[in-house]
């Protein structure tokens, strides 16, 4: 936890509580902000620094089943970007998916405390607390894949919504999950079942089920907003990478009828309809989904941008990876996961001359620049799929300084800049805007009441920049890092190593669903229902996080 | 004049000395030069703990001396000069070399030109796996440059080949050639099995018969000149190159049917049996 | 049998890598043993009946009994002193003692493997090269339509893998069973496995690489010669009918053993395989798995990729993991005569490896850590006894399908755990050393491997 | 007069269930010394089940007990050997850069040894 510690001198960005530059002292004890401290503590001067909360990544796969084929799956983008071991830390390896030690230690030194993995199946739970825990220093969670599960398609189709919400509860309880993740609704049964077929629209029948995507993904954003959830759903729309799917995620978010939602990577979900010849010349749908996401307060997004360069696609969207496979041939993984999901992987390079790759990057800037509330449309590349979360820092850059952003695009294809409104963009973000979408946003998203800010009460994660004109340069190696009220990072340096908390929820849910879960588990399962659930052996250091109105 | 390194005290364990490289060296005295560090196993060690160092400071020619069949990576990163080993060599021999010679008077371990680019390096004796091959996980194998091996070499001789020469004396182990997209593989002695799996373009040569993938058909027999002015070239860095291996003729065999069908093996046709 | 009885339901065998977690098992808590494992297969009876406690000495230093404490004062001065380290094995513990034995090679700049590295190592190359198509066991128990079994003898290696996940269970969409299935066995001998087969297919050996590329060439539609039949001993027509199975059933699998790994072709033979699944997902949809052998084999894979992101024979001694398998794995240190010491964890190199290795192995200081005696066990300097996974430890074991399961011990034993021995060596390590060994050289080699 | 075979080393439910008691019994020591070949190759060469038999590779040589097998089962020129310390002996360390020995389908030089009875 460390001792009593004083930051003086330092223009502290707080934007939860107004505060937008102004020079205060930030005072730290037993890991948390407290109004103040005594005479004697510990002080540390940052005059003339940038003084922010601990960055918060609310979509981004770092662990797991899927991240791990990820990491075995490419030794070749490894073996050039290594991290060194020193007295106190692990070494590891980098490239577009690092090893844990690498991914917790990058992620701190970046200044980013908090992380949330984007994909995990249930089954593949216990994998991922495993991984999570040797995910150093920063505070971890992950969003569990009920979108393509076969019992609650069951109780779906049913009609038996009283035991699909008890359902639900049970699952997130028993994984020890933060939120509910859909990817692609109903896609699994056509992939896996239908000789690799695929979702096209929201009223596409799924599989040998009675039901459509429409009617899954209206009933998860229901249900989970009955369930009073920190993060009600996040969701991954059908069509990803698809052209003209920009009317499908429209489509989708006026399910949510003025309940809350959250939209992953819509950058990805933004293509509007093909011009002129070329089915493969998408044009930009950035002004239609800002649009939308603007005009209603109970839609919140995060980007997904690109940047150019090595990424690896890793998602739990099978069908999409398999299509960029037989796009660009190469090495594909596929990974079929028992009564619950998909997943596929593909190394991929952006690169800045092609259209689509560089339209994709024009895509997500504009849904940057063109928001007008950066509360709700935050910060993320999907990392790795739209690149590494190590190029934040240059993403940062491309926001706050128009001139620099001129001159890439100047570097990229121009037909595709042709088709997007980027050009039209006068917009420079605001240190105070930054700290909005890479903090204080997400934090308050994910119903993280004490991250995001610096008041009195919050966790003591905090991140101390050298102000530079280059803010890429600024970005990429703040002075100090202060996680729980720890110096972690002291002059660029690691002081101390820490081990992180596994942030997740619990709510309560009525036992007699157990009878409706165990009999499909006898039959379709290969694990016994007893050893499924998560015991706490997984989670020494966690925190749970309150759950509102439980079922009843 | 050049820097002579003779070996003193043998490795017991793997010694990684890329700075044995012109370009490292280059402008060193060698008091200098024994002052480099060594990766000895896992701790730092003084090129000048393993090597008596002489000459006069590096004229971008170094003679290594001795038997360094433990030490690896020599000449990795290299972009002109010439290292002369009078001795066998350890694994990663010219890793990643760009430009100059690398001339081997004895063996050669596993590794020989990992990724190179551009150069040339010669085994007189013979070399082992994965020469000019591709680390495991990539498909990109050697860029460019020449390796010749005038005694044998081991398995996956050219793996992911993409430009380049690469000539072997004696025999080759199994899946010469495999996965190359480019390149020339000109082997005198016999291939081992399944030559040219998943070759894409590129010629892979022998001077005998050998049983080919059910991948692989026969187009023709015919003389290609460009071997003609391989072989030449080949035979004046040393290889054993026969007239009847200059005239050919040569069966062209097309494949591998399995990938895009654009590579060739050209097998020397043997002369009739007199009756 | 005496009255103190304990049952211990769904507990977990580890002697193969199926696995299994819906043991019933019956322990006598007096006699220490386990009397009944029910739903167990003959291996599964054999491990739970096998293990029972020992009297056996809880360390040995060459060959004189000793504590654990002095073992591992022993071990930690071995480790500490070597220049060239090795940890090896790991397939028959917890990830909770693989975690602890890769931080040990990091902080000591040594060698972690395991021994993936000679079962199904080259089918992990191949992945690296072409990728895979996968699937956990219930999708085959409830989507799989036709299986392929290639070079592996599952009645005999892995009795359950048929009757629990895929030949004969009845699943979602296969709810007849074995009567919704084709099953397909390729190997160079008919073994027992035989006749769990619709079609047996016998190859010559050494040309499973032939058949399987002559399958590839089908599937895309491309002409293969009838001489295939001289080669591999299988007929054009029959390769044909495979295809036209392959291309039309509903979901397909392979699962593949050894037959291809440790023969003539290795890594290019799983590699083949992979890409044939792959190659028919253009068709319908297929997936591909090795058939993993020792229980936490897929354990060790996993945490070894997680905490350095390569899968086995990954080095330290620059600062950073490197991974070549060939320079950093077991077999090639010890025959090259490079590793100067060697930790072996759960498994017994001395009595399986080659000669050359072997002969090595009596060369330089060992350290053993088994429940029971070994040929390596006899030759290590310094010998623990550790009580064995999932009888007397609890901890977390992969299935060969990457399904993490949750151990349930059956009672205790005096003797620690893997864990507990590789924490207190990794703790004394670090007083000798001061912390993690500082890196030797910086990056600046870091490009090649 | 030595002749040439191809030797398939593997593993057996038998093995398995015997190394679960002790790798250094008697029971695992008879399972991984003892060769299965085929009867006719068998009765060419003059062996009964139970005779010894020399196998030689390039990397070693060992001398195991045979045990015959019907040809719908072990075609001719083939043998099947549990792995252990005796199948160790011929094996050749070389693993090609894949860290893998070959273990499977070795040419191996078999020999009767002489049965100090005699015929």
């Amino acid at each position: 936890m460390g001792s009593p510690l004083r930051i003086v001198n330092g223009r502290v960005f707080d934007p939860a509580h107004g505060v937008n530059g102004a020079v205060q002292d930030v005072c730290v004890r037993d890991g948390k902000i407290v109004d103040d401290v005594p005479p004697d503590a510990k002080r540390i001067d940052v005059t003339g620094m940038v003084v922010m909360p601990g960055g918060v990544d609310i979509h981004c796969h770092i662990a797991g089943p899927k991240v791990n084929l990820g990491r075995k799956f490419q030794p070749e983008d490894h073996r050039t970007d290594v991290q060194l071991r020193t007295k106190l830390t692990r070494s590891g390896t980098g490239g577009s998916v690092p090893s844990t030690f690498a991914t917790g230690y990058r992620y701190a030194a970046m200044g980013y405390t908090t992380a949330m993995e984007a994909a995990v199946p249930p089954l593949g739970a216990r994998h991922t607390l495993e991984e999570l825990h040797d995910t150093p220093v920063i505070d971890k969670g992950f969003f569990v894949l009920v979108g393509n599960n076969l019992l609650l398609y069951r109780l779906l189709q049913e009609g038996r919504r009283e035991e699909f919400r008890q359902a639900l509860a049970w699952w997130l309880a028993v994984s020890k999950a933060y939120a509910p993740k859909l990817v692609n609704p109903g896609a699994d049964e056509l992939w896996k079942e239908e000789r690799n077929s695929n979702i096209t629209g929201l009223d596409d029948k799924i599989g040998s089920f009675e039901l459509t995507p429409r009617r899954v993904i209206a009933a998860f954003i229901e249900t989970a907003n009955e369930l009073g959830l920190p993060h009600p759903v996040h969701i991954h729309c059908n069509n990803l990478g698809h052209t003209g799917n920009v009317a499908t995620t429209l489509e989708t978010m006026r399910l949510a009828e003025g309940r809350r939602a959250h939209f992953a990577h819509v950058q990805f979900h933004s293509y509007g309809p093909a011009l002129g010849k070329s089915q493969h010349h998408p044009t930009s749908g950035a002004q239609e989904i800002a649009a939308f996401v603007n005009a209603h307060p109970n839609i919140t997004a995060d980007v997904g941008a690109v940047m150019f360069g090595r990424s690896t696609i890793m998602t739990a969207d099978a069908p999409l990876a398999y299509l960029l496979h037989q796009i660009g041939g190469g090495k594909w993984v596929n990974a079929d996961t028992e009564n619950e999901s998909g997943c596929g992987i593909v190394p991929f390079t952006y690169q800045d001359r092609v259209y689509t790759n560089a339209l994709q990057w024009a895509i997500g800037l504009e849904l940057f620049l063109l928001s007008e509330d950066p509360w709700r449309m935050v910060f993320s590349t999907d990392h790795p799929n739209g690149g590494s979360f190590t190029s934040y820092p240059r993403l940062i850059r491309l926001l706050m300084d128009r001139e620099y952003r001129k001159q890439q695009m100047e570097q990229v294809n121009q037909k595709a800049l042709d088709r997007s409104g980027l050009r039209d963009q006068q917009r420079e973000y605001t240190l105070s805007e930054i700290a909005i979408i890479t903090r204080a946003g997400p934090a308050r998203l994910l119903g993280l009441t004490a991250k995001g800010h610096l008041g009195p009460g919050a966790d003591a994660d905090i991140t101390i920049y050298e102000e530079d004109p280059d803010k890429e340069k600024m970005f990429s190696a703040p002075r100090y890092v202060i996680k729980d009220g720890e110096l972690i990072i002291e002059d660029h340096e690691f002081r101390a190593d820490h081990e992180g908390r596994i942030l997740h929820v619990a709510p309560a849910y009525d036992r007699q669903i157990e009878q409706v879960i165990e009999p499909f588990f006898e039959d379709f399962y290969t694990i016994r229902f007893a050893n499924y659930a998560v015991d706490d052996r997984y989670v020494p250091h966690h925190q749970i996080i309150p759950t509102g109105a439980t079922p009843s | 004049m050049s820097l002579d390194f003779t070996l003193r005290t043998t490795p017991t364990v793997p010694l990684e000395a890329e700075v044995l490289s012109p370009t490292r060296l280059s402008g060193l005295s060698a008091r200098e030069a024994a002052k480099l560090s060594v990766v000895y196993g896992n701790q730092r060690a003084d090129l000048g703990d393993f090597f008596e160092v002489g000459g006069g400071t590096a004229d971008g020619e170094l003679h290594l001396t001795g038997d360094l069949a433990r030490v690896k990576r020599i000449g990795a990163g290299m972009a002109e000069g010439r290292i002369v080993v009078h001795g066998s060599v350890g694994m990663h021999l010219g890793a990643n070399m760009t430009g100059g010679e690398i001339v081997v008077e004895g063996n050669a371990g596993d590794w020989v030109g990992p990724e190179m680019a551009g150069g040339r390096i010669v085994v007189k004796g013979d070399a082992g796996h994965l020469v000019g091959g591709a680390p495991r996980g990539s498909a990109i194998g050697m860029r460019g440059g020449e390796i010749i091996v005038l005694g044998n070499a081991g398995n996956e001789v050219g793996n992911g080949m993409r430009r380049g020469l690469i000539a072997i004396g004696g025999e080759t182990g199994d899946f010469t050639g495999v996965n190359a997209l480019a390149g020339t593989i000109v082997v005198l002695g016999r291939l081992g099995w399944r030559a040219g799996a998943g070759l894409r373009r590129g010629s892979i040569v022998s001077m005998h018969p050998a049983e080919l993938l059910p991948t692989f058909s026969y187009d023709c027999t015919y003389a290609p000149l460009f071997l003609v002015l391989y072989l030449r070239h080949l035979r004046q860095l040393g290889l054993a190159i026969s007239d009847p291996h200059l005239q050919g003729p040569y069966q062209r065999w097309s494949g591998d049917g399995v990938e895009l069908n654009r590579g060739e093996i050209l097998l020397l046709k043997a002369p009739a049996p007199e009756s | 049998m005496s009255e103190n009885v304990k049952i211990v339901q769904d507990a977990t065998c580890t002697f193969c890598g199926c696995v299994c977690d819906d043991m019933g098992l019956t322990v006598d808590l007096d006699e220490h043993k386990i009397t009944k494992a029910e739903n167990a297969c003959i291996l599964g009876k054999a491990w739970f009946k096998g293990h029972g406690l020992e009297e056996r000495p809880f360390a040995l230093i060459d060959g004189r009994e000793a504590s654990t404490a002095e073992g591992v004062e022993a071990a930690a001065q071995i480790l500490a002193q070597a220049r060239f380290p090795l940890i090896y094995g790991l397939s028959d513990t917890t990830c909770e003692a693989q975690r602890v034995a890769v931080a040990i090679a990091d902080m000591i700049g040594g060698t972690i493997d395991t021994t993936t590295s000679v079962c199904h190592g080259p089918s992990g190359i191949a992945f690296q090269g072409v990728g895979e198509s996968t699937a956990s066991l219930g999708e085959l128990k409830n989507r799989a339509d036709m299986i392929v079994f290639w070079g592996g003898n599952p009645a005999e290696a892995h009795p359950r893998l048929f009757s629990r996940y895929t030949v004969t269970p009845k699943g979602m969409f296969t709810p007849n069973g074995r009567k919704d299935r084709t099953i397909v066995l390729v190997d160079v001998r008919r073994t027992a496995s035989a006749p769990a087969a619709d079609i047996f297919i016998r190859v010559k050996p050494r040309s499973d690489f032939e058949v399987l590329w002559a399958l590839r060439a089908l599937v895309k539609g491309r002409k293969v010669d009838a001489s295939i039949e001289q080669r591999t001993g299988v007929s054009l027509a029959v390769l044909q009918d495979l295809v036209a199975r392959m291309k039309t059933c509903r979901y397909g699998a392979f699962l593949f053993g050894m037959g291809l790994t440790m023969n003539r072709g290795r890594h290019f033979n799983s590699g083949a395989l992979l890409a044939l699944a792959t190659d028919l997902n253009q068709f319908t949809h297929w997936v591909a798995k090795p058939v993993r052998g020792h229980g936490n084999v897929t354990g060790a894979d996993n945490v070894v990729s997680w905490q350095t992101g390569f899968p086995f024979g990954v080095n330290f001694s620059r600062g950073y993991p490197r991974f070549n398998p060939g320079e950093f794995t077991t077999v090639d240190l010890l025959v090259r005569g490079e590793a100067d010491a060697v930790l072996v964890v759960a498994s017994d190199p001395a009595s399986n490896f080659p000669k050359a290795a072997i002969e090595q192995l009596h060369r330089i200081p060992v350290i053993s850590l088994d429940p029971k005696a070994t040929l390596t066990s006899q030759l290590a300097k310094v010998a623990f006894t550790t009580a064995t996974y999932g009888i007397n430890v609890a901890g977390t074991v992969y299935r060969m399908d990457d399904v993490a399961i949750t151990l349930r011990p059956a009672f205790e034993s005096p003797y620690p755990s893997d864990e507990q021995v590789l924490s207190a060596i990794r703790d004394r390590v670090r007083a000798l050393l001061g912390g993690n060994r500082v890196p030797a050289a910086g990056p600046a080699a870091a490009a090649a491997s | 007069m030595p002749e040439m075979m191809t030797l398939i080393g593997g593993r057996t439910s038998k093995q398995g269930t015997a190394l679960c008691v002790s790798k250094l019994g008697a029971e695992y020591r008879e399972i991984t010394s003892t060769v299965e070949m085929n009867v006719e190759d068998m009765a060419r060469l003059g062996l009964k089940n139970g005779s010894r038999v020399t196998l030689r590779t390039a990397a070693g040589e060992a001398v195991l007990t045979c045990k015959g097998r019907e040809t719908k089962d072990l075609p001719p020129g083939i043998l099947f050997l549990a792995y252990g310390p005796l199948a160790s002996q011929l094996m050749a360390g070389d693993t090609a850069g894949s860290g893998m020995p070959i273990s499977k389908n070795l040419d191996v030089e078999v020999e009767p040894v002489p049965d100090p009875a005699g015929p």
